[in-house]
């Protein structure tokens, strides 16, 4: 595609556009289906059985089955539809924003009680911020779990 | 002939409706956000409108991936608020305007604004966190409101001075309605937030501020903000910030749509209200009230 | 680089796949209107595209009331033939072109055009009798289309202007994606025809003619055709004549989108087929082919 | 409405505008639900039962069952969701068609072979052509009912 993509110099940021919403479609739509409470109770009693009924790849169902957010979100899914997926899980939006920093839900809210993350070296790849690829994961979320 | 009074600029946090719906509003957390909207709530019953213009964007839930419109006028005779996961907010169910937004339908559309019409609608947090933030826990909302969707999910979304350009259409549309009706519009969404990756809960508080002086003064450079200046500044939820400008367009110091170059604009409209807060949740909070004047 | 090769314009009349599919294109009925369809046949063999862009409208079978998108592109994979309430058309699936559809909704909404992206849709008459026409009954349509409904049922529908200016913009989207694809663009819908009221039946063989003739040969003109002039002069559903305009638009001759005031345009197209016939069923039978020289 | 409605001067003409959509939805959703076939099943078992159904008025009922296309159209229904309902009779479109000038089907059919009806005297309202109101009904089907 010859347009513009002048937003993919932007760390840890995937913007869900059209190409974007083409390779996630089935992994969107079954999260939209998380919005009627017979299909969250079917996900619930076998999450594998219920993604199987799902035209998406194994990729993405294994992304789903691990809650990685940004894994998701790299086969395209978008984080409006994937809440969905959190909010059968009973989590709060803060949650999975946390978990997408690596960051404990504790860690993540007294960043946003101190002001939320800085856009200063945050506003282009290769510059130094916390959200910089170099410096994932941001917090103790990863080390708590290996733990 | 009906008449845009005043536009109302303001974030739409879920959050923040379940802190209302919860009853956590005097909780430490909340009770600053909600005390900047004090003077709002009072300014609402000194300014009752007859109808509320609503802006706002759709966050996977009337609209999946199936149909995405870039803009939706809602013209049926009531909306129910949408069960977004945790069952539906218990606020009253929002009632439409059909003859003032089929009115406006047919003016924009004639105008060049390719809208999709919408008679059946379930309306999320979007739509009715600003309502309880300006009007409060009552039995029903003060007026009917028209829901007018925007899509920011799916790139591309409509550019800042699409949406200006719709507001000043918009605005021609409502002066062309021959019923004597005092109209609100609400630009709502935003401010600085990211959602996403590892750059999530990022929070921009000069620039918003700077953006919403702009917005205030001198609202065409504001339009002028490319989207890239939105996602990388204020988040790539920040560009939601583009339907405060639909509203914004609406104003009478605009010039109408397709008034001839150099034709009289009105007077700078006055700011009753402005307020800025973080965090709320994931979320930089802002708002602004703007009234015309004479 | 892709580059719109040819355009065709025909009626999409329900009965004229009704006699498709039940076999009755031989009857002397049909017969005079499937014999000027055979040099159209055997263009479409020597001319098979990479990609039809078919623009149409549904007629109250996919889109109800419930919603009514002034503009929608079809970017999902296939499409399948609507059940019109005779059960679905015995026809081929329809292969979408999900990468280029996109990459033209990116184009054309960047360029204000305020499009609904739809990636689940049944394609009713309106899409598969101009297939069936142009290329017979095959086991599977030629190659992929990408279906562009356009809303002619619910007032206001488009200007005329305003399909010929979105044609343009097309054309330029076609041309800035990066593979080497040759895209035809199809128009359909009209000539004269009124299924409603007391004035059922409404033909005007001279006003079609004079439009087709304005359509080919000044096409700036026929796009100033108001509304009022098809309802008057061709029927209330004659109106689907400015869906022919998307199509014209997109043609080398007219200056393409966003180019500047007196940019060199291409040579006038070929008139390769020109076709007239009263009546199928309710409606006068129109149909062009033009082909990009050079 | 302060908008323009220059298509009100053409006769036998209903523009389906946003007004006529208004008044109309219910009328067109009722219409749009007989593309299922068990609804087509239900209505015909039962028509004032299936009908009950649907927030339409008295009168669009009335002019359902009636089967009088123009009546239907007079509140707010538009003819391609109408055609649905010639569709569940098993009836052709050029049959409705016919049914809104008052010709036999056969009488309409001629016209359209012989060119169709003639845009003289049809453009506007008060013209003398046979689609303007003192010239209804047009064709015999009307004296062949009452026979
Ligand atoms: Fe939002
Ligand atoms: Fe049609």
């Amino acid at each position: 595609m010859a347009l513009d993509k002048p937003y993919q110099d932007i760390p840890g940021t995937i913007i869900f556009d059209a190409e974007q919403s083409r390779r996630g479609y089935w992994l969107n739509q079954f999260c939209m289906s998380l919005m009627k409470a017979e299909n969250r109770e079917r996900f619930k009693a076998n999450e594998r059985a219920y993604l199987d009924e799902w035209a998406m790849t194994e990729e993405q169902k294994q992304a789903v089955l691990a809650r990685d957010l940004n894994w998701c979100m790299r086969t395209g899914g978008n984080i409006y539809f994937l809440a969905k997926i959190g909010a059968t899980d009973g989590k709060s939006f803060q949650y999975m924003a946390a978990t997408m920093t690596g960051m404990t839900q504790e860690e993540y809210m007294q960043m946003m009680l101190s002001g939320g993350r800085s856009a200063e070296g945050n506003r282009y790849i290769g510059e130094d911020g916390d959200a910089q690829a170099h410096r994932q994961p941001q917090g103790q979320s990863h080390q708590k779990k290996d733990a | 002939m009906a008449r845009i009074s005043a536009s109302v600029f303001t974030s739409h946090v879920p959050a923040i409706g379940a802190a209302i719906d919860l009853g956590k509003t005097h909780e430490p957390y909340w009770q600053p956000l909600f005390k900047g909207f004090e003077p709002s709530k009072q300014w609402m019953k000194d300014n009752r409108p007859d109808v509320i213009f609503l802006v706002y964007n759709d966050h996977a839930t009337a609209f999946s991936l199936d149909l995405i419109p870039t803009f939706a006028i809602g013209t049926a005779a009531e909306f129910n608020p949408a069960d977004e996961g945790w069952g539906p907010r218990p606020v009253p169910k929002v009632i439409g305007h059909p003859e003032l937004a089929s009115h406006i339908a047919q003016s924009v559309i004639q105008d060049d604004f390719d809208l999709t019409i919408v008679n059946r609608m379930d309306v999320d947090h979007g739509l009715t966190v600003p309502l309880s933030l300006m009007c409060g826990q009552p039995d029903a909302w003060p007026c009917p409101v028209i829901p007018f969707a925007v899509n920011v999910v799916q790139y591309p979304v409509p550019s800042g001075r699409r949406c200006f350009n719709l507001g000043r259409a918009i605005r021609k549309a409502v002066e062309s309605f021959d019923q004597d009706l005092n109209v609100q519009i609400w630009g709502t969404g935003g401010m600085s937030h990211q959602l996403q990756g590892a750059r999530a809960g990022l929070i921009n508080r000069e620039w918003d501020n700077a953006w919403l002086d702009k917005m205030i003064n001198d609202p065409e450079a504001a339009a002028a903000t490319p989207h890239i200046d939105y996602v990388r500044e204020a988040g790539s939820e920040g560009i939601e910030l583009v339907m405060w400008l639909i509203a914004r367009g609406a104003m009478a110091d605009v010039p109408a749509f397709g008034a001839p170059e150099g034709a009289p604009v009105g007077p700078k409209p006055r700011l009753a209200h402005r307020f800025y807060h973080v965090p709320a949740s994931n979320t930089a909070v802002g708002h602004a009230i703007l009234e015309n004047q004479g």
